[in-house]
């Protein structure tokens, strides 16, 4: 049986608790075993790497020595936690001065870096450890003729692209072919879902959540199928206020897991289905 | 009738064999005795340092000295030896390259006093006693020789005229040096007294060595099962004979175990161990490092490996610290 | 760390500047050098350069002889693996100076002293790097000084050759 | 000057040294105490005469060395002045000239690695006594050389068969040389054949090629070989062996007379097959020509196509319509071996794959080329007789050229390919000429440096094509305007305008840049001689040698050693033709006599060089045991000296007493 370290981060406990519930159910029903680290902390984010970068370092690198302890892959299944776990390895890899601060920094809490533990997506574990073979295996419902536009958002991507293409990602397109639906030609894959602006300066925030659905739907697509549940909650989250603006969209906002889990036959409750703003019953009817 | 030829024999650091090999003379041992008067050769003959210093200087004509110099009382009786000679000659391969006394020259002087009079598994000496040169006994003083810092050489104590290579000199090798002395057909002075070329050239295995090596691995002799035609190299075993003097007529090669270098480099290489790994290192065959450094695992122990004999010889002299 | 370097500090006497020995092969790293004056880049004054055609013409007795005779650092630069004048030279230096690498440390030469440096005939400002850096570290290594040191390690035999040789045969002959 | 000694018994015996120091004006002497090395030297054992000199290597200078070597009987020389790659020759011939052997000399290189690069005059005049030192230690052990001259063989060989390949081929041949030309297509003609028309001046580029080709084919110094490879180069300087691999055509080359009609007579009636000349956008049968012009006029068969080749039941009627009886299906590849005195590279480029930036949309949008696609529309014996239509047949309204596609780019290719610019003027011109849409250029900067371009960029303004300022960010098909439906959008930012644009295009063309041929790699491994970090052939000297490689007698000319247009690539072909021909007409080649030898009798035939040397200088006399030098082969690396285990191996000015003399010298103090 695959084993794995899971690293949930706060949004998989919080706005993404469908993204984890169906991560979950999807990687137990393909017997690979998630366990969550212990003690885990933020990873810093995008947030605090902006106002204070060696703290951030450290936050993020002690959720890696705590992963270290064991030998195991990580599993970081939101984007931001990828990148921001990766990045620090990275950056502790290629600077001693920050690899000094953050060992001293580690050392305090009895712990230590070494740098082995690999951070994986679990896009990344389904496609390359899994396999697409074992996938197809396991689908029990495929979700024939149903329409997709597979939506990546920018930090699985950028700046580092490990196990896709940074311009045309095709990983989880084929998990959503494997689950037997259609993808829609996307050329907004790894375009900005808005992001912290819908916060911060909402009219380009609303302006760039409403041309990633919109093209979606104008595409044919049934729903918006993604990886990061920063992304899911822009898209999910604004679509009242998109309509105020714009027009009525109304495209549900599923995660991947999401739509592998009911192509596998688990059911709709375990996926975390109800928790869109947006309701996925359309995507649902007929099942 | 005129005198005899005076000779003398000594030991320094050495195991005996330079010793045996010259009993290994067999029936022609006779013939030398015959043409020569021994006057030292604390194996055999009872004759005292005294003995030696009671010649004039200069009225040996030839010591054949074996055995590295360790001692102080090693160093003191080959330079009398060197007085009283017209001819030293370096015998084996402890004497001209400080051969297997010499790696020693890994360690240092109080490591190795540590290690023999207090660490060594059996030794119980809780008072941490160590020899000394001079000890006081019911008032009369007893003296022991001074170890030296190093090992070295016969030639880095003492000039030396010639050299018989080998661990031990062989008795062809041996006989005709003394025929060259008895005759006074002497090469030049610093003449190793053995072909001037490496082992493979009489080395029965010769034409088996392939053109290309390109070993991608070393191994140690008990871990093959030696095929006793075959280039050893080409098994991967480390032979120095390509970087070793010929003379020994591939005595071990022979006796299916690879050349361990003991007669020494030719006259062109002034580091034995330097030049083998020139050698055969260029030829293996990774191309990045770390294929490089697997290779290279295969040999634990480089210096004991290509200076078995020759320690003294390198260019280093010693482990530096 | 900082301890550490004060104890180096302290075994390099004042003023120490080290004496390294540097084998560049002709079509790479001597022309890169060639550059590096023409650019008029500005580097430490520690190297002395011994041209060679290929960096494979470095016999491990060289590196050896010039620590010997007193370098107190030895550089090798040859051109980048793949690009070498003659197609594979400086792989044949790279495998056997790799081994030379393990006799040295086996023979307590410290690491720094002994450097092989892949430079290409466009890397002048690549020699001005590699000299400083070794420089310097070297410099914190201090003095290897291996003819100073055969001289002292002799010390110890010197007494005993004045001793030999004052011996009188008479007076041997006598006291018999 | 000081210190001349009369005498051999002066100098103790040892070889009688004269040592010179140049000031090279200030350049030595404004950092180095010429006077202080000098008189260093000058105490020096065996240092006979030790002088100082404003310029060495002037007429003066030398004449000094000469007469010094008459009158006080030098017999070794030591120079310190600049690099030996600038003047060791010169040297040299001085002592040459004055009756010492040249090779009695040595070089010390106190300016490039001392005036120059450092500061401290006290430490730059330490470093050049001791580097004199070393060279005077050195110098005794120097012994008398002569350079092996050897005959060069008049025949040369040319590699590629394009523009380059073509002009340097000829010029050979014109001059009289015995020429072979190797082509690894089917035709001569290279990339410029598929152009349309060429920078600046419009002309067509088949009108001008074509006759070259046929001249090629014509000539009768000139052997073409087509459709062929060089597989093996041996040899040296005016004396290498070539095997060459000459792939089957199926069709005999001396029979063919290219009437096409088994083309015709093939039992595909349409073509059906991508066709390589013509980018894929066109088809070609299984028998076919690259095109009409292609240079021999011979066809030949695509075994991967073929129906005989694949099933062996074809009815063969391309063979039953050849009256010449020119098919052969059983023809296999052939290997010839020749011999050659200069061989010149002008293998050419490989153009940029626009998929490696798929934000660009090439292979995933219709409407997005690549420019040498575009190159194959606007031509009038192109796949769409010169009109510009999209692959859906429909005529473009607007066309976006987006330029450095693989150029300049961090991610890819950084340098400038400095040819996409002005063909992207050509081609916006000829789009707009053949289909009256739009045309805009997207741009980083124009680069028009050359005779008439910017004169013709300014045409182009004038003729109303947008130029607008910025590296594009996506091709992309959603849109956000009824005027942007069902088109391909350009997603930019103006840098000019300061604002970022969506422009809508039926077509777009992507400006792919200039790259290393795929096989470069393994091509200078074939001929030793170097790529640089980008890969591109290296030339010996960027300015004062670049046609010239590392390896004597092997030449660069075009796009191989470098991204150029036309007339630089035929000004550098004639170039290398010119180099092959000094080199040749000098009849003799003097060898470097750096070579190493083995001493027979103190080789124990250990074989552990034999495999050592990269040119097979080294072979093994099974007879004797022994191993043997080739010493015209060697190029004198000294690999093998290094790692003869007995030291039986010697180098000429590399011996191992003159480098442990060298080293010695470098450090005694």
């Amino acid at each position: 049986m695959m084993k794995y370290l899971y690293y949930p981060g706060c949004s998989l406990k919080g706005t993404g608790k469908a993204y984890e519930e169906s991560l979950l159910a999807v990687f137990r029903a393909l017997d690979v075993e998630l366990r969550e680290i212990e003690d885990w902390n933020c990873c810093g984010a995008t947030a605090y790497m902006s106002v204070e970068e060696s703290k951030s370092y450290a936050l993020a690198s002690r959720n890696l020595a705590i992963a270290e302890r064991e030998n195991l892959d990580v599993v970081a299944p939101c984007s931001a936690c990828y990148l921001v776990l990766n990045k620090t390895q990275k950056s502790l890899q290629e600077h001693p001065d920050i690899r000094r601060h953050v060992t001293q920094a580690l050392k305090a809490a009895g712990l230590d870096y070494k740098g082995t533990a690999r951070v994986r997506h679990p896009l990344d574990v389904l496609i390359n450890d899994v396999g697409l073979e074992e996938i197809a295996r396991r689908i029990k419902s495929p979700l024939q003729g149903r329409k997709f536009a597979p939506y990546y958002g920018c930090q699985i991507v950028r700046p580092y692209a490990s196990f896709d293409d940074q311009y045309n990602p095709e990983t989880m397109d084929k998990i959503i072919k494997a689950a037997g639906a259609e993808c829609v030609p996307y050329p907004l894959k790894t375009h900005c879902c808005g992001g912290s602006l819908t916060g911060t300066l909402p009219e380009i925030g609303l302006r760039l959540a409403y041309i990633i659905i919109k093209e979606a739907k104008k595409r044919g697509a049934e729903a918006i199928v993604t990886l990061c549940p920063l992304c899911q909650f822009n898209l999910d989250g604004y679509q009242g206020q998109i309509a105020g603006k714009y027009e009525r969209v109304d495209l549900p906002v599923l995660y991947f897991t999401q739509v592998l889990g009911l192509a596998m036959g688990l059911p709709a409750g375990e996926l975390g289905l109800q928790r869109g703003i947006i309701s996925a019953a359309a995507v649902l009817a007929g099942r | 009738m005129p005198d005899k030829p005076k000779v003398a024999f000594y030991w320094c650091a050495s195991c005996g064999g330079c010793e045996e090999a010259v009993v290994d003379l067999a029936e022609d041992i006779l013939k030398v005795v015959e043409a020569v008067d021994i006057v030292m050769w604390p194996v055999a003959m009872d004759f005292k340092k005294s003995d030696v210093e009671a010649r004039p200087d200069g009225s040996i004509a030839a010591s054949f000295i074996n055995g590295a110099v360790r001692t102080s009382e090693q160093e003191e009786m080959a330079r009398l030896l060197r007085r009283k000679s017209q001819i030293v000659v370096s015998f084996g391969a402890c004497a001209n390259l400080g051969g297997i006394p010499a790696l020693a020259n890994q360690f240092q002087k109080e490591d190795i006093l540590k290690y023999v009079y207090e660490d060594c598994p059996g030794v119980q000496n809780p008072d941490k006693t160590r020899p000394q040169t001079e000890t006081r006994h019911e008032g009369r003083a007893l003296s022991l020789p001074e170890f030296r810092g190093m090992v070295r050489s016969l030639d880095q104590v003492i000039e030396v005229e010639y050299y018989l290579p080998g661990c031990p000199p062989t008795p062809k090798i041996i006989m005709a040096a003394v025929v060259a002395l008895l005759t006074g057909k002497l090469p030049p002075k610093g003449t190793v007294l053995s072909p001037d070329v490496a082992l493979c050239e009489e080395c029965p295995r010769k034409d088996s060595k392939p053109a290309d090596l390109a070993l991608a691995e070393f191994k140690r002799p008990h871990q093959v099962l030696i095929d006793p035609e075959k280039c050893l190299l080409a098994q991967s075993l480390v032979c120095m004979g390509p970087a070793t003097r010929a003379g020994c007529e591939a005595l071990c090669p022979k006796g299916n175990m690879p050349c361990t270098g003991c007669f020494g480099p030719t006259s062109r290489v002034k580091d034995q161990g330097a030049k083998f790994v020139s050698s055969v290192f260029s030829n293996i065959v990774p191309k990045d490092e770390a294929g490089i450094d697997a290779v290279l695992d295969g040999i634990p122990d480089p210096i004991g490996t290509f200076y078995r004999y020759g320690l003294s010889k390198c260019l280093l002299r010693r482990k530096l610290n | 760390m900082s301890q550490h370097q004060s104890q180096k500090a302290q075994s390099a006497p004042a003023g120490f500047e080290p004496r390294i020995v540097a084998f560049f092969c002709n079509w790479c790293t001597y022309t890169a050098a060639d550059l590096a004056g023409v650019s008029r880049l500005k580097y430490a004054p520690n190297v002395r350069v011994i041209r060679v055609m290929c960096s494979g013409r470095v016999d491990p007795q060289f590196v050896l002889d010039a620590f010997a005779r007193g370098a107190d650092g030895v550089l090798l630069g040859g051109c980048h693996p793949g690009d070498c004048h003659y197609a594979e030279g400086n792989y044949k230096t790279l495998r056997r100076m790799r081994m030379l690498g393990r006799m040295l440390r086996d023979m307590g030469v410290a690491d720094g002293r002994f450097r092989l440096e892949w430079i290409s005939g466009a890397e002048g400002d690549k020699v001005k790097a590699v000299v400083n850096d070794m420089t310097a570290k070297v410099r914190a290594l201090g003095p290897l000084d291996l003819p100073g040191k055969f001289r002292e390690w002799d010390q110890e035999t010197a007494e005993l050759e004045r001793q030999v040789h004052s011996q009188d045969p008479k007076e041997v002959a006598r006291a018999r | 000057m000081t210190d001349i000694k009369e005498r051999r018994n002066d100098t103790d015996g040892l070889p009688r040294i004269g040592f010179y120091i140049c000031h090279c004006g200030t350049n030595i002497a404004g950092m180095i105490d010429v006077a202080e090395v000098r008189e260093y030297v000058a105490a020096l054992p065996g240092v006979a005469v030790s002088r100082d000199y404003k310029y060495m290597c002037s007429d003066p200078g030398q004449e000094l060395i000469g007469a010094d070597i008459k009158e006080h009987k030098l017999e070794r020389l030591v120079v310190a002045a600049c690099s030996p790659n600038l003047h060791e020759e010169t040297f040299r011939k001085a002592a040459a000239r004055a009756g010492l052997n040249p090779f009695y000399f040595q070089m010390v290189n106190i300016r490039e690695h001392v005036s120059w690069v450092h500061e401290d005059k006290i430490s730059a005049t330490e470093k050049a006594k001791d580097l004199a030192r070393a060279a005077v230690y050195r110098v005794r052990f120097h012994k008398p050389l002569d350079k092996q001259s050897v005959p060069v063989d008049p025949n040369v060989l040319v590699v590629g068969g394009g523009i380059a390949g073509i002009h340097a081929a000829l010029t050979l041949a014109n001059a009289g040389k015995k020429v072979t030309l190797v082509e690894r297509e089917a035709t001569i003609g290279g990339h410029m054949a598929m152009f349309d028309k060429t920078f600046p001046t419009l002309d067509c580029a088949a009108c001008i090629l074509t006759p070259k080709m046929s001249a090629v084919k014509s000539h009768p110094n000139i052997t073409l070989w087509t459709y062929s490879e060089v597989a093996k180069v041996d040899g040296y300087v005016g004396n290498y062996k070539v095997t060459v691999k000459r792939k089957p055509r199926y069709v005999k080359e001396d029979l063919c007379v290219g009437c096409m009609e088994c083309i015709e007579a093939c039992v595909f009636k349409e073509p059906k097959f991508a066709d390589w000349f013509n980018q894929g956008l066109g088809k070609r049968k299984p028998v076919y020509i690259d095109f009409p012009q292609a240079t021999p006029k011979v066809v030949l068969i695509d075994p991967e196509t073929c129906i005989q080749f694949k099933t062996g039941k074809c009815k063969k009627s391309c063979a039953e319509v050849c009256d010449r009886k020119a098919f052969d299906f059983n023809q296999k590849e052939e290997f010839k071996d020749i011999r050659v005195g200069a061989i010149i590279l002008a293998t050419g480029f490989k153009v940029y794959d626009a998929k490696r930036d798929p934000h660009y949309g090439y292979g995933r949008y219709p409407g997005v080329y690549t420019a040498l696609e575009i190159e194959r529309l606007v031509n009038a014996s192109g796949p769409t007789s010169g009109e510009v239509v999209l692959r859906d047949g429909r005529r473009p309204r607007a066309v976006g050229i987006i330029h450095c596609v693989g150029s300049r780019d961090e991610k890819t290719n950084k340098w400038c390919s400095r040819v996409c610019c002005m063909y992207s003027l050509k081609l916006a011109h000829l789009i707009k000429e053949h289909s009256g849409a739009e045309v805009y250029n997207f741009y980083i900067d124009v680069r028009a440096p050359g005779k008439a371009y910017e004169e013709f960029y300014d045409k182009l303004l004038s003729e109303g094509v947008h130029f607008i300022r910025g590296r594009v960010a996506e091709v992309t098909d959603w849109n956000m305007t009824p005027e942007e439906e069902g088109r391909l959008v350009l997603r930019v930012e103006d840098t000019l305008a300061g604002f970022v644009r969506r422009i809508p295009v039926d077509m777009v063309v992507l400006a792919t840049g200039l790259e290393p041929r795929a096989d470069a790699q393994e091509v200078r491994r074939l001929f030793n001689i170097g790529c640089g970090n980008e890969g591109f052939f290296q030339e010996r000297h960027p300015k004062l040698a670049p046609v010239n490689t590392f390896t004597d007698g092997i030449f660069i000319a075009g796009a191989c050693q470098a991204p150029k247009d036309i007339p630089d690539t035929v000004a550098q072909a004639g170039a290398a033709a010119a180099e092959a021909l000094a080199l040749i007409d000098a009849g003799h080649v003097e060898l470097e006599p750096n070579t190493a030898h083995v001493v027979e009798e103190e080789c124990c035939g250990c074989k552990s060089c034999v495999p050592l040397c990269p040119y097979s200088a080294i072979t093994f006399d099974e007879a004797k045991k022994k191993a043997v030098i080739n010493e015209v082969l060697c190029k004198g690396c000294g690999v093998c000296v290094a790692a003869c285990p007995s030291g039986s191996i010697r180098q000429n000015l590399f011996e191992d007493a003159e480098i442990f003399s060298e080293i010695e010298g470098v450090l005694a103090k």
